[in-house]
């Protein structure tokens, strides 16, 4: 019989008293990045790619609370990351003067990167709302076609206003990012899309997703549900794209296309719906694969006139693995379950219902 | 909820309230980065790998997507010099070689791609694209880790702003405005001009912005600005407003791919007067796409293609035989971008960035291709700009202008 | 059930009413002028032939049809053009026909689903104000759970405390953790009735529970359902074609037929009737059989 | 009025364009509830076939009627093929499984092809835009006015074609023992099974169909505007989904007007209003009209059947 998904019940007694367990995770977390950060400190490719990583998964996980959660179907995620993105590099722009007074420069840019990502999450947390509300009474691929049409409205607007530098984009945004601060994030997002799941608000999700007129009989209150698991998710993308914007040198609406949000759509697919750790076991697989199949072409020689067409070879070679992939594990790579549940037997698990 | 707003408020206020301008000054223009040096490079990035018998150039440019077609005539361009060079015995009696890399037309690519070719693969000069954005976002992880990178063909102003470690070989978008501007209202005499641009290509935008300055500033009268995006192929609607307005010409400052179809229907909907553009009109495909309906227009290029020079027709048979097609002015400054890069690799004490960047400072008078290239202290190449009239399957010679 | 509601039913209003309620799709009057009133404590029983309109006044009556026509009070209140969950809230809860769990959650979660689903502290009040009120309630709950707040924990420990007494009731201890759709035919309707009463429904409506039950599944619902009518202070509205079911277990009776409500009464008084047999059985028993037994 | 007059006919002429194509999205997802990302790209292909067969038939016999013909035979039952082998081992394994999942089957397909065929390996054309060879001697048809209005031959040869297709395909739907089974397997493709109509073969004629209209489509739109690119299947593919679902997903006729609806729309937003905001208009009004009718123009939304 199929392992059941793991909906923890934190009712089991946990060594830790019941009020620190809310910031037991935080408190962990922060030695670990800072020990993360010191690591990489000194290899600026693996900065990058890192950082490159971490929007990803904080895009798919946020994603998967709205598609795989609720079961809704958004290809819009990009837009939302744009509007995050040009909303605090725009902010960063204005603010790249100005310093906090009784703090030291280095912290109080961090301060002051981390209200521009905020206001930034909060714009993009608006939009959601707004492409939410009107579009939720729409089913399946008609809400897939409203969010794929603000997104591409988002690049329109971007493209044909000079405060956010039109076709050629914004750059000069100051690069306060740091994997410190992106892998903070990619922490909060798994944080919260865990504790969605476990708890009755997750449940009620699952729920909607499972068979919607039901959860609706039983008191769920469906539209609604859906609209804060539009906002939640475009939140944090809007976070993501905040991110994006402070180690990227430069944002054009080039990289906010619809291509971009069906990217995000298959890693969330290919992690296996309603699976955070799927989504971020995708995420990491497909920001690397790209870079491994060059380090696999140029193993093969840098002369040839392949090795010169190699990087040419890469998007249909993507495209095809996604075929391969679908035919071979519809469900993804973890199903609804996460990464604990399908481990083998031997790994020694925690005991079942502990969050 | 109750307690937790008033806190809210509390620390925005505080926050705003603690702002003033910053004491010193932010790190100067370089936009230091955080994770790596501020300003000038501490330690230069760029040393060659000590001893080994390869000298390995990077290249970044757009292979897929939207704008492959020139990044593919641009590579062919640096394949071409470098294959000419290894056969020439290549710099300082060793190899070259080249990596290049995919950033499908998107400023995010570009900027992993460079970093992965200085930090891992520690080439020891990059060849730039394109597309502007994509080039900004590489001259910024260039000059961080202090790797020289020459730019064949963005002309964004901006580009080279980024610091001393960023060249280009193409003059820039006001340089060649101007001369379209200049040449329309003196020689072509036209009062009312329409503008048609590309509002996905910030080339096309800034190539029709100082055009329209200058334009009105000589006298004439931009009728009306239209705008379409890289990848449409249905024009009439923009050709038919612009009719409306009547004008005597139409500048076009887009790229051959759309230019040729947009001179059909430009044709088709009754528009006479002639269509002017930019170094992006250059190559075999303009008369396939354009046909008739293209004759009787003009651009602005780097050279002529029927410049006598035997360098220049040498290149045009070699790339003919090697890729199948007529060179377009793409490939040409990719060519040129390699050569110049080359030549001060040779000049160069050592393999060094801070040698091979004052190598290429030096580049003076650099028998090009697409022109003779001499690098002012902007680091931008002064290079004349020719007129071309576009004939039957050929373009003929006009004028030469000036910087 | 929110204390409105409560002090309403207190001063004798019925717990469900429906009176004069159609509805037309298009040309199709599919229910012309039904009326229904329940109190607490009734076992009533709603029967009629395929496609006489039983389901169609489920419908109506839990908010998924609006009414073209009549009205329907929950506790006294009007719940005409209320979304289902709002109705819901108010003390009304249904099972389905062809069983609709959530297939891929466990038996526990499925309850508790419902259980949690009560957070609307404010049903009836459904101005801005109340949707106002609810939101923010909402949006508090979550921060809770975000933050993992003790309270929250507590309030989990409650739901499943609640949900695991329901399994108990319904039999279905066993099943805790088993996912709905592995779940026994039989057992997935009584884990469908669990889910409803974690509502904490005043009004109960079995949508024909024992469909697909052998004869000793069908005795023991009967027993079950009045088990839970007295130790839960419910009124119960089955649907049902097993009229010896619908005999054995209702106090009374409406039978409909193409939409229209043709008897109403005490079980013995409607089999007798005309109109009733006529229906059931058509014309050609009443010839053989010499008009009412 | 000239200028109207000049909009209308552009807009109507992109509009049937759209139409062809948004008909295959309109079907498939009839018949599969599948949106058939693909679709766009496999018009590209047909295109590209459709040059290859004019390249090799040679100047004078590409512009004769037979030679016309045969340019439009081979790129239509080509994706004809494409399209069986496509439906065939991509998207019928994955036919009960959720629909997430054929989606992204389709988004790796339409990837493979269109960056696939911007590679310049082997038969592959690469990816810079070529000219599509002059099938029609282009003359002016009608003309209104010194040039005001001007309607040109192959405008009205493809809008001919265009109608007749059109006419063909709704014949075919809602005349027909196959359109029959294709609009029962588009209601319950189970109870449809049940009913004896083999579905397999139903929706894998429907993709065939619905490929060489696609394909008919690329033709008549390099024909309108010459160029010819790997990636035209994207950009096209795109508007024409908008179209099929402001016409409402899975309706025929729908479709149709969708399409023509959203060509006008564009047309005149460029031509009256400015050119730089015609996407963002286009999906404004698709959102628009989705929030008045949830089900598109003429979609029904199936009341969910509690």
């Amino acid at each position: 019989m199929m392992e059941t998904p793991a909906l923890p019940v934190p009712e089991a007694r946990s060594p830790i008293p019941a009020s620190l367990r809310g910031i037991f995770p935080v408190l962990v977390a922060l030695p670990v990045l800072a020990l993360f950060q010191w690591l990489l400190s000194e290899s600026p490719f693996a900065v990058y790619l890192l950082s490159v990583m971490g929007v990803n998964i904080i895009l798919a996980v946020s994603l998967n609370i709205v598609n795989g959660m609720t079961g809704q179907f958004s290809i819009g995620h990009a837009g939302f990351m744009a509007v995050g993105a040009y909303i605090s590099g725009v902010l960063s722009l204005n603010l790249k003067e100005v310093a906090l007074s009784f703090l030291p420069v280095a912290a109080s840019d961090q301060v002051l990167f981390t209200v521009a990502l905020l206001v930034g999450g909060l714009a993009a947390a608006a939009c959601g709302f707004l492409v939410g509300l009107p579009s939720l009474r729409l089913r399946g691929d008609y809400l897939a076609i409203v969010t794929l049409g603000f997104g591409e409205i988002i690049r329109v607007v971007v493209q044909n206003t000079d405060a956010f530098g039109r076709a050629l984009g914004l750059s000069g945004i100051p690069q306060y990012s740091s994997p410190y601060m992106v892998y903070f994030w990619v922490f909060l997002v798994v944080l919260v899309a865990r504790r969605i799941a476990g708890s009755s608000h997750g449940r009620s999700l699952w729920a909607i997703r499972e068979d919607e007129v039901a959860a609706e009989a039983m008191g769920v209150d469906t539209t609604g549900y859906k609209v804060r698991s539009f906002v939640i998710s475009s939140f944090f993308a809007g976070i993501a794209g905040g991110l994006f914007a402070h180690f990227v040198p430069i944002i054009n609406p080039g990289s906010f296309t619809f291509v971009k949000s069906m990217e995000i759509v298959v890693m969330v697919v290919l992690g296996g719906l309603g699976s955070t750790t799927g989504a971020i076991v995708a995420a990491i697989f497909l920001t690397l694969l790209p870079e491994g199949l060059r380090s696999l072409f140029n193993a093969l020689g840098t002369e040839g006139t392949l090795a010169q067409k190699v990087d040419q070879i890469r998007m249909p070679i993507y495209g095809l693995m996604l075929v391969a992939l679908m035919l071979s594990r519809p469900q993804g790579l973890f199903g609804m379950r996460e990464i604990w549940d399908v481990l083998p037997r031997w790994i020694p698990r925690r005991r079942r219902g502990l969050s | 909820m109750r307690r937790l707003a008033p806190m809210l408020l509390a620390a925005l206020a505080f926050l705003a309230a603690a702002c003033e301008k910053k004491t010193q000054p932010a790190p100067s223009g370089e936009g230091g980065t955080q994770a790596t040096q501020q300003g000038k490079p501490a330690t230069p990035g760029g040393e060659a790998p000590a001893g080994a018998d390869v000298i390995l150039l990077g290249q970044v440019g757009a292979l897929t997507g939207g704008q492959a077609t020139f990044g593919i005539s641009t590579r062919n361009g640096i394949e071409m010099a470098i294959k000419e060079a290894n056969a020439a015995g290549g710099v300082k009696g060793k190899k070259l070689a080249i990596r290049v890399y995919d950033n499908q037309s998107k400023p995010e690519e570009a900027a992993q791609a460079t970093t992965r070719l200085i930090t891992q693969d520690k080439v020891v000069l990059i060849l730039g694209d394109v597309a502007s954005s994509n080039s900004l976002a590489m001259a910024e992880k260039a000059q961080a880790a202090g790797v020289p990178m020459i730019t064949p063909s963005s002309t964004n102003t901006t580009v080279t702003q980024k610091g001393d470690y960023i060249f280009r070989v193409c003059f820039i978008d006001p340089f060649q405005g101007y001369v379209m501007a200049k040449f329309a209202r003196e020689d072509l005499k036209l009062n009312k001009v329409a503008v048609l641009q590309d509002n996905k290509s910030a080339y096309s935008i800034d190539l029709s912005d100082v055009f329209t300055r200058k334009f009105t500033e000589m006298g004439g009268k931009v009728t009306t600005t239209e705008s379409y995006s890289q990848g449409d192929t249905d024009y009439r609607a923009q050709l038919t407003a612009i009719r409306k307005t009547q004008p005597d010409g139409i500048y076009v400052p887009g790229y051959y791919s759309e230019v040729g179809v947009i001179a059909r229907q430009a044709r088709e909907v009754g528009l006479k007067v002639p269509l002017m553009g930019g170094d992006g009109w250059d190559s075999e495909k303009l008369f396939e796409l354009g046909g008739s309906a293209i004759q009787g227009s003009y651009f602005s290029n780097h050279y002529s293609p029927d410049n006598p020079d035997p360098r220049v027709q040498k290149f045009i048979a070699d790339y003919k035989a090697a890729y199948g097609s007529v060179p377009d002015a793409l490939a040409a400054l990719g060519y040129d971008a390699a050569r110049v890069a080359l030549a001060a690799l040779e000049r160069a004490k050592d393999l060094s960035g801070p040698s091979v960047r004052d190598a290429i400072a030096q580049t003076k008078d650099f028998p090009g291709v697409a022109g003779t290239i001499t690098l002012d202290d902007k680091r931008n190449a002064v290079k004349s700009a020719v007129v071309l009239k576009v004939g039957d399957g050929k373009t003929e010679y006009v004028t030469t202008v000036n910087p | 059930m929110s204390a409105a509601v409560q002090a309403s039913v207190g001063s004798g209003a019925p717990l469900l009413q429906a009176d004069g309620v159609s509805i037309q799709f298009g040309g199709l009057k599919a229910l012309t002028d039904f009326s229904l009133t329940i109190r607490q404590g009734d076992l009533q029983g709603l029967i009629g032939p395929n496609g006489a309109g039983k389901s169609t006044a489920f419908n109506v009556l839990t908010g998924v049809y609006q009414p073209t026509r009549g009205e329907v009070r929950v506790g006294g209140l009007r719940v005409n053009g209320l979304k289902p969950h709002q109705i819901n809230h108010l003390g009304l809860a249904r099972t389905f026909q062809n069983i609709r769990l959530f297939r891929a959650l466990t038996a526990l979660d499925n309850v508790k689903v419902a259980c949690r689903a009560q957070g609307a502290l404010h049903p009836h009040d459904t101005g801005f104000g109340g949707k106002a009120k609810n939101a923010l309630a909402n949006y508090r709950d979550w921060w809770r759970a975000l933050l993992l707040t003790p309270r929250f924990q507590t309030e989990e420990r409650e739901l499943t405390r609640q949900a695991e007494h329901l399994l108990e009731v319904m039999g279905l201890s066993h099943r805790r953790d088993e996912e709905a759709r592995n779940l026994p035919y039989g057992e997935q309707r009584r884990l469908e009735i669990a889910r409803a009463l974690g509502t904490k429904p005043k009004v109960l409506l079995l949508d024909e529970p024992a469909a697909g039950m052998n004869t000793r599944e069908k005795a023991d619902l009967m027993v079950l359902i009045r088990k839970l009518r007295d130790d839960f202070q419910l009124g119960v509205l089955v649907i049902e074609h097993d009229m010896k079911l619908v005999m054995g277990i209702c106090e009374h009776i409406t039978v409909l037929d193409h939409g229209e409500t043709i008897a109403r009464g005490a079980p013995a008084q409607v089999r007798s009737d005309r109109k009733v047999i006529e229906a059931y059985l058509g014309d050609s028993y009443l010839e053989s059989h010499g008009g009412a037994a | 009025m000239a200028q109207l007059l000049q909009h209308l006919i552009n807009g109507l002429a992109a509009g049937t364009i759209y139409a062809l194509v948004a008909l295959g999205y309109t079907m498939v997802y009839g018949v599969l509830k599948l949106i058939n990302f693909a679709h766009g790209d496999v018009m590209m292909v047909g295109v590209y076939m459709g040059y290859a067969t004019a390249f090799v038939l040679g100047r004078e016999a590409r512009s004769s009627l037979l030679g016309v013909a045969l340019i439009f035979a081979v790129a239509m039952l080509g994706c004809a093929l494409l399209g069986f082998l496509i439906e065939r081992f991509a998207y019928r394994p994955l036919r009960e499984k959720p629909r997430l999942t054929a989606l992204i089957t389709a988004i790796g397909i339409s990837f493979a092809l269109s960056y696939g065929f911007q590679l310049d390996i082997g038969f592959l054309p690469g990816a810079s835009p070529r000219a599509f060879p002059e099938v029609i001697e282009p003359t002016e048809w009608l003309i209104i006015g010194d040039r005001d209005v001007v309607v040109w031959n192959w405008q009205v040869i493809s809008f001919l074609i265009a109608v007749a297709l059109m006419v063909g395909l709704q014949y075919l739907v809602f005349r027909t023992r196959f359109g029959r089974a294709m609009r029962a397997v588009s209601w319950d493709h189970r109870v449809a099974a049940l009913m004896g109509i083999p579905t397999d073969r139903v929706i894998a004629l429907t993709f065939m169909l619905g490929s060489a209209l696609a394909a008919g489509a690329g033709l008549l739109y390099a024909i309108k505007d010459t160029s010819v690119s790997p990636l035209m299947g994207l950009y096209v593919g795109l508007k024409a989904f908008v179209a099929a679902v402001i016409g409402g997903i899975g309706h025929v006729p729908g479709a149709v007007v969708g399409a023509l609806v959203l060509g006008l729309v564009e047309e005149f937003v460029v031509g009256y209003a400015a050119s730089t905001w015609r996407d963002a208009v286009a999906f404004g009004f698709l959102i628009l009209v989705l929030l008045v009718k949830p089900g598109g123009l003429f979609g029904r939304v199936a009341a969910e059947k509690v």
